[in-house]
């Protein structure tokens, strides 16, 4: 693939911000070229997100410039980015939970009738085909509370085309999806971009990186270190740019197994129609993944196990005693720990701190005694410090506010929370989404750790690589019910994936 | 099921002095075999206009209007007059259609006035606490400011309560007016429009230990009466709110025979002057007054 | 161990289908069943047309002010200065006809101007100031108070008010018809249609729903939350005009109290067909039920205590209804 | 495009600096520049030593009642039955000491668990069957109104009241500050240390912060939430026996109005130091705003009109200040 050759749509020239006391951007270039897939890359915090809210007119820069088609512009509402013909698919999700996937998609460009009402026959006949091409199965009619998160990004996505912009930025938008969508996507980004449309891509997924970009710039703490393209443009040198130099060791080694005693048994657990009655064992010191398709009911399931939602029916046992999980609470208490899906809304409190956040599920743990429920700062502070340390969060000090930080950093205060507390069963829904190459493995590093002093781990992920990179055995779900167990060598990204898709003539295997 | 209803319209049904009316207006309902119904309008005219209509549409024997000025009840008067029923107020005034009326509170303050500037010997400071919106506050402080045309020596501050928070207001309103008015420069009094913003004055004194300001009331209500006993107050005008609600409803079927030959009229029942001094002899008359 | 089981309902989709109609229309059949219930009480004097009639004409005001404020409420913010800007709309609108000798349709439409000039400050100190919506429009409705106070002194304006301002909320239309249902209902029609089935209406959803995001789609949040402001002050005026023009006076505070009627109409109807979403419908649901409880209870004649307590409980009822339907029909 | 943005793009590192002070402290530079204006407007009145007292020993009472509202906000819900709910157990606890004759101790113990039991009863309607806040407290607090009125048939109770117990407010302690004050100081402080210091307050926090991820976190958000209105009651409860005690009677309605004192107090106060979230200390300084704007206005000596049109001013700036500080800073 060679560079289009044309006058660049976009340049950004030597633009620096920061926050407060915190440099998010000490100088950032990079030009964007009509038909370009331009990928943005760089670790957690590195400033992707921030030069992206630039451009959509969310925050102004401080200092250097923005030209658009060649004139020096001051981008000052996402309105005014709209009209520029910039679109945006944001790395925080923007819906309206009230509304119909229809009127989500027409956000802000709704058609009108004669009589200036809104006309929603047309809109639809306009947005179905995009809608279906990028894998929108929910009608448009529905509420998209109901949706999983992937649905809503694909929305987001569908939005973004309707418009038919100059340029498409997306900020990390295979985070959420899983094999099959982030297909449909990439046909979507070649598409476009064969149209002439520019494309601006940010992922902490390289081979998606690879795989799309025609050139590709790396930001490294605030400043844009590299580009690459063509014969520059391979792995490990994105991974030396990334990282600067000291590339992450490899993939953790797998352990044997299953050979620990039993320590989470579940039953025949069911809640129709998105979990139809499951169960599997759990081991001491394992490492379970759950893969599958988005939608197959695996975060539904484990909110089930954790009492966040009620079950139908099903036995659970924990350490061979019958365990009924009333509300998070209860299991909290009985030893259980989740990171889910969602970080900034089930996962954070995003005006309080780290060490707020970090302290919330080890209250207990702060205490000066159990009878005087002070909190110790000191304790507080060092619980965060542990944190922090251990998962390599970038943040100015355990009092900034978690909305503040980047992503991937906010996702490492969620797990975070769970490290000193050495839960007997921790869940992890999603463990590295939008977590750089660096901290995904040190994460993965981390999950390996804690499964060796013997807690039983159940990881969910919808990227095909993340489940055989930590995972003794992974149980594949579809369509609500497990069909298919892989364990040790036979954990692979293409089995994994296989099985997703192997639906209908086979009977759902239901064997613990 | 048939007995004749009267339709009581209270600004305030959980107020002292609308209280005392509506039990001399039970007691004579009893006595006649009216059926007596309350509506609390919660100090909301349209409330109270839509009561009346309410009152209407049941057929209603008569309808009492408490407090709510009949300039401020158009809609309901219309809604009565048309279903033939009289409309009486208590502090409401006489116009439009009404019938009649009593507890014109408006001419009671004038003893308490007198007794005021007579204490004032002419000079020194006075803090009023009005209620403007409200008709008969608003008619008593006519009566002060005409008063005080004659006393040009005498400095006067008003400040404006509000319904509900009139305790806190005349709290407030008087530590501020104390604040520049500290103990030993001259007479000092205060004045409320009734007896509530003054009862919230008193509470700042107290809690100041203030006593050299004397303190004025208006209606007479238990609490005033109390206060007077204790010390705190200097004067009130007794309402005899009881009294007023008895004998509107002995006369409302005078009204309704009467038909439209009626002329309107007001029936006052004459206020007393209570201070300090006769405040035990007043009580031995009147024991349920402060009760 | 086999009999402990996690699941712990045994709700048949049957009764759960049943759970899902109590939770759309629970605070409906709150009203249908209390309308019922007094009509089996006051079978003479409370289920006749007259009555209904009465019914919604006297609640005509608090739903249009209602209906203003759920706009206000529906763009995310609320607005505490409507009682305080309708009882000195009144004032002003019957002091422009009596002192100023002005037109009474002049009148009203510069009332209804500065209905919509208070809007606006209310949003450009909400938008622009970024302050909280509470203290902003709490500051604007004292300030509102005093310009009241300044302009009457305190005093009503009462006499010389003529006879067709009066006629203005007593007349009637066709059929008999009391002209404020009228105008309420081609306020809260044409609200329903602007919030419902315009382009204007689905950005102001967007900015209620979620305003990070409508913002991100190109929405001028500040500007669409004003119009919240701007339309809540004009139907605030409406009220305050057809309030004096209905008491026949213009006097401070007279309107003060609608504050909390609309919002007690607004919060209840809130928890019709939708969950928890703002619009008009559920406000003109939300208002029935407050009228009707007011208008039952009283014709009843139960004492005044019990009267609180019933409307107090009558509203908590209403939305339980609707929202344990709803937590029975999800769990 | 054509609207204002608040630009900073050409501030400096330092006016950041400086407007990011206006941020954290601005409702406390407002206070403060206030008293200063006073003091030079009215330098023998205002600025004494017994007129702070003054203004303190009157606040007090409102700031109880703010204080506990800070928690059922910070839970993120909102109590509107604390008023009605403060005039009942002023009535409540008079009426226990006068007419059965109760030792005052055993009468407030008594009143306050009432206050709790209120509490309970807002979060069990909240938390249980689901119902809004604004719906649900506007409920309790209409039936508490009924039952104030069914206690005491309206009429004030005033003979008998113990010298004992007015003392309770008119009292003085130590260095002759008043009670108030001192049970003031202890109540705020109280919560304070429970907010800011404990397990249970940071919970309080979570759960008003984002009540999904408190949820998910092991914390009992129901119980918490519940734990927020019963602070408020209990906090309603004692500043409606020191208003008996400070008038000397109870009186139906008497602390209506410190509903919306208490809530402009507790939004004034959420722009002190952090943006938009509740806390204590914040509503001190509200309700510090408040009293001294009022106490001020009042010694200064503006007409009626303009003291209302002052106050007003007075919120909208103090807020303003902050606001306007953080987004210039932050954008
Ligand atoms: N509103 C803000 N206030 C303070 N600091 C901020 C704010 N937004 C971003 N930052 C800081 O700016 C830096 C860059 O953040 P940004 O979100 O651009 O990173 P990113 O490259 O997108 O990272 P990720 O891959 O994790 O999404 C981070 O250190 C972050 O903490
Ligand atoms: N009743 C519901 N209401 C709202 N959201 C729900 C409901 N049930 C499930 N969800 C959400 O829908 C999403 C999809 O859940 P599900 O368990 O079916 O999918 P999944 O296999 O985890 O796939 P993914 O999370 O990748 O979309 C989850 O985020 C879940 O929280
Ligand atoms: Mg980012
Ligand atoms: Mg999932």
């Amino acid at each position: 693939m060679g560079t289009p050759q044309a006058p660049p749509f976009v340049v950004v020239r030597n633009v620096t911000k920061s926050f407060g006391g915190a440099q998010a951007l000490k100088g950032v270039s990079l030009d964007i070229v009509p038909g370009e897939v331009h990928g943005l890359v760089g670790a957690n915090g590195a400033g992707k997100s921030t030069l992206i809210r630039i451009l959509a007119g969310l925050v102004y820069p401080d200092g250097g410039t923005v030209a658009i088609d060649g004139k020096s512009t001051v981008i000052d509402t996402p309105h005014h980015a709209t009209e520029l013909g910039m679109n945006f698919i944001h790395q925080e999700l923007a819906f309206v939970p009230g509304m119909t996937v229809l009127q989500n998609i027409m956000l802000g460009i709704p058609k009108r009738t004669r009589f200036g009402l809104v006309d929603w026959k047309a809109m639809a006949r306009e947005v179905a085909p995009i809608a279906e091409r990028v894998g929108i199965t929910a009608p448009l009619g529905a509420s998209v509370k109901g949706l999983s998160t992937a649905e809503n990004w694909l929305i987001n996505i569908c939005r973004a085309l309707v418009r038919k912009a100059r340029l498409i930025v997306m900020d990390e938008p295979t985070a959420s999806l899983s094999a099959s969508e982030s297909e449909k996507l990439f046909a979507i980004v070649r598409d476009l971009s064969a149209s002439g449309v520019a494309v601006l891509y940010v992922s902490h997924r390289l081979d998606e990186i690879l795989d799309l970009c025609h050139r590709v710039t790396v930001f490294r703490d605030g400043e844009s270190v590299k580009e690459l393209a063509g014969e520059t443009l391979t792995r490990p040198a994105l991974v030396e740019a990334i990282v600067g130099g000291h590339p992450p060791s490899g993939a953790p080694v797998r352990h044997a197994g299953s050979n620990g005693k039993v320590v989470l048994s579940v039953d025949g657990i069911a809640r129709p129609p998105r979990v139809r009655g499951v169960s599997f064992d759990l081991h001491e010191g394992e490492v379970l993944g759950l893969g599958g398709l988005v939608g197959a009911g695996r975060t539904e399931l484990v909110r089930l196990i954790y009492g966040a939602d009620r079950a139908d029916g099903g036995r659970i046992t924990l350490d061979g005693k019958p365990f009924a999980p009333r509300s998070p609470r209860a299991a909290v208490r009985a030893g259980f720990g989740l990171v889910p899906e969602e970080r900034r809304t089930e996962g954070l409190v995003l005006p309080k701190s780290i060490a707020f956040n970090v302290g919330l599920a080890n209250l207990d743990k702060l205490v000066v005694s159990p009878l005087l429920r002070l909190i110790s700062p000191r304790a507080r502070a060092n619980l965060a410090l542990e944190a922090i340390r251990a998962l390599a969060i970038k943040a100015q000090g355990i009092e900034t506010p978690v909305g503040r930080l980047s992503g991937g950093n906010q996702q490492k205060v969620v797990i975070g929370r769970w490290l000193q507390r050495a839960p007997r069963v921790l869940i992890l829904d999603e463990p590295t989404r939008g977590v750089d190459v660096g901290a995904r493995a040190e994460i993965h590093r981390l999950i390996r750790d804690l499964a060796a002093t013997g807690q039983a781990i159940l990881v969910v992920s919808s990227e095909p690589d993340e489940l055989p990179d930590v995972c003794d055995r992974v149980l594949v779900m579809a369509e609500g019910r497990i069909v298919k167990e892989l364990s040790g060598p036979a954990v692979t990204r293409g089995a994994i994936v296989a099985a997703s898709y192997a639906e209908g003539p086979n009977p759902p295997e239901e064997r613990p | 099921e048939d007995k004749p209803l009267v339709g009581l319209v209270s600004i305030s049904a959980t107020e002292a002095n609308n209280a005392r009316y509506i039990e001399g207006a039970k007691k004579a309902g009893e006595e006649l075999g009216y059926e007596i119904s309350v509506i609390d309008a919660a100090g909301s005219a349209d409330q109270a206009n839509a009561a009346i209509q309410n009152f209407a549409q049941l057929g209603a024997f008569a309808i009492v209007d408490m407090v709510f000025p009949w300039s401020s009840i158009g809609a309901g008067l219309d809604a009565a007059k048309a279903a033939g029923i009289p409309v009486v107020t208590w502090g409401g005034g006489l116009g439009g259609s009404v019938a009649a009326t009593n507890g014109s509170g408006g001419p009671m303050v004038v003893p308490v006035n007198e007794l005021m500037l007579k204490n004032m010997d002419g000079k020194g400071a006075i803090l009023e606490l009005t209620y403007r919106t409200g008709e008969v506050c608003r008619n008593r402080e006519v009566e002060l400011d005409k008063a005080l045309e004659a006393y040009p020596d005498i400095e006067v501050t008003k400040n404006e309560v509000r319904i509900p928070g009139y305790f806190e207001d005349g709290a407030q309103y008087a530590n501020a007016w104390l604040a520049s008015h500290p103990a030993g420069e001259g007479n000092l009094a205060i004045w409320g429009c009734w007896d509530d913003p003054s009862i919230g004055a008193i509470g700042s004194l107290r809690s100041q230990g203030r006593d050299d300001v004397l303190v004025y009331g208006v209606n007479g209500n238990a609490q005033a009466l109390e206060n007077i006993k204790n010390g705190h107050m200097t004067a009130t005008a007794w309402q005899d709110s009881f009294t007023e609600g008895y004998n509107m409803v002995k006369m409302l079927k005078e009204i309704r025979d009467a038909g439209d030959s009626w002329e309107p009229k007001a029936v006052e029942v004459p206020a007393v002057l209570v201070t300090q001094d006769t405040v035990e002899a007043f009580l031995s008359e009147h024991p349920d007054a402060i009760n | 161990m086999s009999d402990i089981t996690i699941g712990s309902r045994h709700l048949s989709p049957g009764a759960k289908a049943a759970l899902g109609v109590f939770a759309r229309y629970g605070t409906i059949i709150g009203l249908l069943a209390m309308i019922l219930a007094f009509s089996l009480l006051s079978p003479r004097a409370f289920p006749t047309v007259s009555n209904f009639t009465n019914v919604l004409n006297q609640a005509s005001l608090a739903m249009i002010i209602a209906g203003g404020l759920t706009l206000a409420v529906t763009v995310g913010e609320l607005d505490l200065s409507i009682g305080f800007a309708a009882s000195l709309h009144g004032i002003l609108v019957t002091g422009l006809i009596v002192h100023d000798k002005l037109p009474i349709p002049l009148a009203i439409v510069i009332v209804v101007a500065l209905g919509a000039v208070i809007g606006l400050i209310n949003g450009f100190i909400v938008t622009k100031m970024r302050v909280n919506s509470v203290i902003a429009t709490l500051g604007v409705g004292t300030i509102i108070t005093g310009c009241a106070f300044a302009y009457s002194a305190g005093v009503p304006i009462v006499s010389g008010v003529p006879e067709a301002f009066l006629q203005l909320s007593l007349g009637r239309w066709l059929f008999g018809i009391p002209n404020n249902i009228v105008i309420m209902a081609l306020v809260l029609g044409g609200l329903w249609v602007l919030v419902e089935r315009t382009d204007i209406g689905q950005q102001i959803q967007a900015v209620g729903g979620n305003a990070a995001a409508a913002r991100l789609a190109g929405i001028n949040v500040d500007r669409i939350k004003t119009l919240g402001f701007v339309i809540s002050g004009m139907c605030a005026a409406l009220t305050g005009i057809l309030l004096a023009s209905r008491l026949g006076s213009g006097t401070t505070s007279a309107a003060d109290s609608y504050l909390l009627t609309a919002f007690a109409a607004v919060f209840l109807g809130s928890a019709t067909l939708r969950d928890g979403e703002f619009h008009i419908l559920g406000t003109l649901v939300g208002a029935l039920i407050i009228a009707f409880g007011f208008n039952g209870l009283n014709i009843f004649g139960a004492p005044t205590f019990s009267q609180y307590i019933f409307q107090g409980a009558i509203l908590i009822v209403a939305v339980g209804l609707s929202s344990l339907g709803r937590v029975l029909a999800e769990s």
